[in-house]
């Protein structure tokens, strides 16, 4: 019935020509993710699972897995680029550990789009090993002053706010006395550095903080007992991903498909068997999405579990990219039409163009998949330590 | 997709419990090789307590002829159960191969005969005549079926038959003159030889069986070859891919806790990436295999659609899992894996042995890709 | 076997050196990225050191043209130091596809006109219409040459030609009525179009050439294209596998420097084996590629019956070690290798086009099978 | 003119249809093997780099090398079983570490085949970790006591003599207090058990120490220095092996390239790449062996680059093992008849039958490669750590 409710929105709003917002130019791209983020707010389908008194729909997992899954099946967007910061990862984790005051003054603002938030957690040396951080922040009397620098802040460019896991007690042990706190970005202790990726896009930043500051009162959770605070954090940014990754990415494999029939290469066995042990691969990937789902909504954490399924993830991508390369051969590499449209993170958009240079970007993007997000292996630490119950390395 | 709902979790759970304490005794290192270095028949007693205690033996029969009329994915369970104890006696012969193609025949006048006694444990039974063709499993044609005066009977050779030795009762494809028949032939029926066949695997009895005019009882009526033929090349390679995840979580969980006792360089191995990672692609690898086996045998049972390029996916996804799987516990292991006295070979023959039987994981991906082509991408 | 006595090792390592000390500044990130962001042509003025300095642009030629006439194997450690240098220069184009051409085409006034000056570095080259066919690389088929009034004329494109929009001259093959024929083409004659092509590789230029009634002068006699062909389908694979060893030991080498640099979890990250192992894997496949590389070019010198084969060997294990190099490097180095800040993509882009070029990896296993067939095992 | 006088040798001694050793079923391979050692001893073949005082032929390594190709090239052994562990390892460590009085005792009884050796390094619980040793030696007046445990002795089960490596200072450091005792295995307080391996031969021995004895002056090296004694020993190991391995696996390429040409198989692109690739790679493995071999005759030292030998090889025999089955599909599964015949390791031995059941044996056998005389683990380490110059792992 909601599934229903959804369908019909979609089927309302959309062209019936639509194939995906990956078909659009990078502009008409962020334009239509604009006014359709808008259009998702006003009709209730924007943070469905916050309580409605901050704005949300007061729905389940359910509901926002169907809204993701109907979303998923006709290439578009659930919301702006940056609410998987600020609805799915802040919000949700305000509404865990923040305060009253906290929510009604920031959740109502994520929602009308006034306050845009990225994330500042890595630093240049603390990567994998995130405890490591090393930006600081002093409370005084009204508020905290922070020093460091955080990097691969993803759409740090589109933002306004910023949350930053800061070390707050210096003398304490490595995943004590560090605190997450909330601040402003337009303020003259912040500069916003754009990186520009191997592919020449400006996704990730780095984020420079000198003085900066923000209130004393905008820490989530306690101060110094920020370590869990973001491991819980980063735990709503799963979710999602497991239950629609595997039709993105089949959905890839489509297209890959075609364009191995359009050019005569599925007769060749060798490319074939390639073609057919990638399809095998995606299904699995959907299986096991559908399986860590029923464990979410059934309630079990799937903490080591979303370790798993990106490891997994992660290698068929570069495994299918590297294949697309080799049916594509010489006009892969001699292609100089354009790449991916806009962003296409990890899984291509509905509606990309299926076409050499396309694939060409493509495969340049997937390297990151390895590393992003924990790279492969320390996912494969925390699957071997969580799940199997290795031991840990001495340190 | 998503959510349809519990998958009687709880009670696969209990099943699995069940089973694991009545095959305990089977899985030690010590019974799996005196097993094999006596070639000792049929566990009779582990048989009956599976027929009586367990009530196994009739998981995918409905009730109405003595079973339990329980989803096939308690077929699963079990089937993967004995994987992981490695067993040896006449079970997928008897349940999968030779129950499951009297049901689909429709012969219900066999079925009220037979399939009791095979619930009951009281009947073993096996099938011959299903092969590998270039277009999935088939009818091998190296059995003819004629009519002759006094009824039908079969002339020819088939090869590589499960149990075939010991079987009560034989479910045969043969090639007559309409097309693939489906046949029963008793164990004490005349012209037949059954040999037995060596091999790479040494827990799973095998034989060829030659006849000559032997008279044979044709099942169901003039299509229900063809049916047995469609049910099988989907239930079979879904149900061998349920037993080979067994196996394949028993070797990474033998590995795994190898890794934990043992320790090198005054730390256990498990600690050193190099054996960790490891051990966590092969995981990796078991749980995307089971759970396209369970998802396989969950689309068979509800007939749908996808339950074709499903089996696909978890033949071939489970004949990698096993065949990775025993390799990385040997590796794990290292020289004691590579003795005759520990049962990690057993393990590795089986995973190779069933890797190619009723299709390789290549041949498998060939017909899923093919399947892919046919219902447009 | 063995033992071909000491193989100028030590000549080779001076030039090694000699090179790299030339070679350093333009090895240097910034000044990579500088001459991609900025489109940089040639830089004039190492070329010109290049030519007297190092003296390198003659490595393959004979004394008497001009050359010094060294071993091929002094033109792999050239090639191997461009390729870690990420040298964009015509180097390739100029001296091995043209030069080699040239000297295949015993054309001798011809040589004897050109080849001192591209010695002297005074003349660039590059060579038009070898592709990749069923059988290995033949004459591509884009190009016709027909005998006019006013002589010799070229028609057709040409694909894929390195450095052609640069070149002074072209030497071209192109299908004449009698089979493939080699012609010279000069950069300003008229009846030409060349076109400048992007693509992958950000750092060797690449162009496509529309020829329209181009008068052409052939080189050689009437079989000099046949045996320019003979000559380049195995040497061009051979020195282009020389130029990917030297990308794949630069890819690990960064990553080594930077596995013993970076720090996490309070240790340098090499001394993780889930680190140290990808870069022993891709090593090793370097180590294998360098050495049979430098047999093939052996081999290749003494015109062995050998060098074909190897040829496909060291095609294959180089491509697919600069290619795993450069992706085991980006994953070593994690998210700074993914910036365009970072020269690792240069080298990744040059692995992935140079692995294609001249014949895929597989391409040249198919042909080096083969060739296995046809001499009996 | 060396390389000459050994194909004469071989022409004259060996039959007209010589196919190799592996032909011979293993009675026959035990009796041809020795009667063809007393026949290379007779003729001045046997230990070419010994001194000629001691029996050797007292020349250089290039004519050990010429020995080692003419032999391989028609398949026939260097030797007996045990002579690796006497002449090559034990013998050449005599000469460089031992007395004059050892050298005069030990060396000439071995060539005479009086002393055949084995070796006593592994233990249960020092595996990869060889240095965790524990079987100890306490020195009394006259002799010294052994007790402990030796495994993977191969051809313990032949021998009449076991080098063992003991612990005989307890307080000292891992890698100190260990000795290089040489014992005679003929005594109450030894005994030998065969360990079946998964193919069902007897290769491998356990051996047990109970009060063993051996006499005072049996010390190779300083008492208490044989950790080094030991790491040159296992030098020795390896000459041979680069030198030879990638001829005998080429020419199981060969075999399994017929036996899928015979199969109708070269026709499956599949399979025919990844045996294109098999090939690619035993040629690079040959190219290997040259350049080491260089090396070696060059002075050079090859332990680590002898680990990348192992590393390689190994990988490849599993790879082209496994092809193999897969190129004979259920042939090799069900085939039941007899496997390799006799000892033939690593690569099978020339003249080996050509049938499903010996790729299926030896398939099995191929899985101690990656395991055996320093696993792939270790190898790695010892690449990353000495060529590659990476961090040891902290302990």
């Amino acid at each position: 019935m909601f599934r229903d409710r959804v369908r019909a929105f979609l089927g309302e709003h959309l062209p019936a020509d639509w194939t995906g917002i990956g078909a659009l130019l990078p502009a008409a791209q962020d334009q239509f993710r604009e006014e359709w983020r808008a259009l998702m707010h006003s009709n209730g389908l924007l943070a469905l699972t916050w309580p409605t008194q901050y704005g949300g729909a007061g729905l389940g997992p359910l509901e926002q897995l169907i809204v993701a899954e109907e979303c998923t099946a006709v290439g578009v967007p659930q919301g702006g680029l940056n609410d998987n910061f600020g609805i799915q990862m802040l919000g949700s984790t305000l509404l865990r550990w923040g305060t009253e005051e906290q929510c009604r003054h920031y959740l109502p603002r994520i929602l009308a789009g006034d306050d845009v938030w990225c994330q500042g957690f890595s630093e240049p040396d603390a990567g994998s090993d995130l405890a490591g951080l090393r930006t600081r922040a002093v409370a005084s009397d009204d508020h905290w002053t922070i020093n460091g620098q955080k990097i691969w802040t993803s759409y740090g460019h589109l933002a306004t706010h910023i949350f930053v896991l800061s070390r707050t007690d210096p003398s304490a042990g490595k995943h004590s006395g560090i605190s997450l706190l909330l601040c402003e970005l337009d303020q003259p202790g912040i500069e916003v550095r754009p990186l520009k990726t191997l592919t020449g896009e400006e996704e990730f930043n780095e984020v420079f903080f000198t003085d900066a500051r923000c209130p004393l009162d905008a820490v989530v959770g306690p101060v110094n007992g920020g370590w869990a605070v973001a491991m819980d954090l980063l735990g709503y940014e799963r979710g999602e991903a497991v239950a629609t990754l595997g039709t993105r990415f089949r959905r890839d494999f489509d297209r890959l498909h075609d364009l191995a029939a359009e050019r005569g290469q599925l007769a060749d066995p060798v490319l074939a068997e390639r073609l057919a042990y990638s399809l095998q691969r995606v299904e699995e990937l959907r299986c096991l999405g559908r399986q860590a789902v029923d464990g979410w909504l059934g309630g079990r954490d799937i903490g080591a579990e979303s370790s798993l399924h990106k490891l997994f993830w992660s290698e068929w991508l570069q495994m299918t990219t590297e294949l697309a390369m080799d049916i594509l051969g010489s006009a892969a590499t001699t292609a100089s039409g354009t790449g991916l449209q806009g962003v296409s993170f990890p899984a291509a958009e509905a509606g990309s163009a299926n076409t050499p240079s396309v694939w060409a970007d493509y495969f340049l993007r997937a390297r990151a998949a390895t590393i992003y997000a924990g790279s492969s292996e320390i996912q494969r630490n925390i699957i071997g330590e969580r799940l199997l119950g290795l031991p840990k390395e001495p340190r | 997709m998503s959510s349809s709902g519990r998958h009687h979790d709880e009670e696969h759970r209990q099943l699995q419990q069940t089973l694991r304490l009545v095959l305990a005794p089977s899985t030690s290192a010590s019974r799996q090789l005196a097993a094999v270095d006596q070639c000792a028949p049929t566990d009779a007693e582990l048989w009956t307590r599976l027929s009586t205690e367990v009530d196994v033996l009739g998981v995918a029969t409905p009730v109405e002829l003595g079973g339990t009329g329980a989803p096939l994915s308690f077929l699963g369970v079990v089937l993967t159960e004995l994987g992981r104890a490695l067993y040896s006696g006449p079970y997928f012969s008897t349940v999968v191969l030779a129950g499951q193609a009297l049901l689909a025949s429709g012969d219900q006048v066999a079925q009220q005969d037979l399939l009791p006694r095979i619930v009951q444990g009281k009947l073993t039974a096996s099938l011959a005549g299903l092969a590998l063709g270039t277009d999935g499993l088939m009818a091998a044609q190296g059995v003819r079926a004629t009519r002759g005066p006094d009824g039908w009977q079969l002339d020819g050779r088939a090869e590589d038959v499960w149990d075939g030795c010991e079987a009560d009762l034989l479910v045969v494809l043969a090639a007559a003159d309409d097309g693939t028949m489906c046949f029963a032939v008793d164990r004490d029926a005349q012209g037949q030889v059954r040999t037995a066949t060596g091999g790479m695997d040494l827990t799973r009895s095998s034989a060829q069986i030659d006849f000559a005019g032997a008279p044979a009882r044709p099942l169901g009526a003039f299509d229900a070859g063809q049916r047995v033929l469609d049910r099988l090349r989907v239930l079979v390679p879904t149900c061998l891919a349920a037993e080979l995840v067994g196996i394949a979580e028993h070797c990474v969980d033998v590995a795994v806790r190898y890794a934990l006792q043992r320790e090198q360089f005054g730390r256990q191995i498990g600690s050193f990436q190099a054996v960790k990672h490891q051990l966590v692609n092969a995981y990796m690898d078991n749980e995307a295999a089971k759970c396209v086996t369970s998802y396989a045998l969950r689309e068979l049972a509800m007939s749908s659609s996808e339950a074709v390029s499903m089996s696909h996916v978890a033949k071939a996804a489970a004949s990698d899992a096993a065949y990775k799987s025993a390799g990385t516990m040997i590796q794990t292991l290292g020289g004691i894996g590579y003795t005759w006295e520990h049962p990690a070979h057993l393990y590795l023959r089986r995973a190779v042995a069933g890797r190619v039987a009723f299709g390789s994981p290549s041949a498998h991906r060939r017909a899923l890709l093919a399947g892919a082509v046919r219902s447009g991408g």
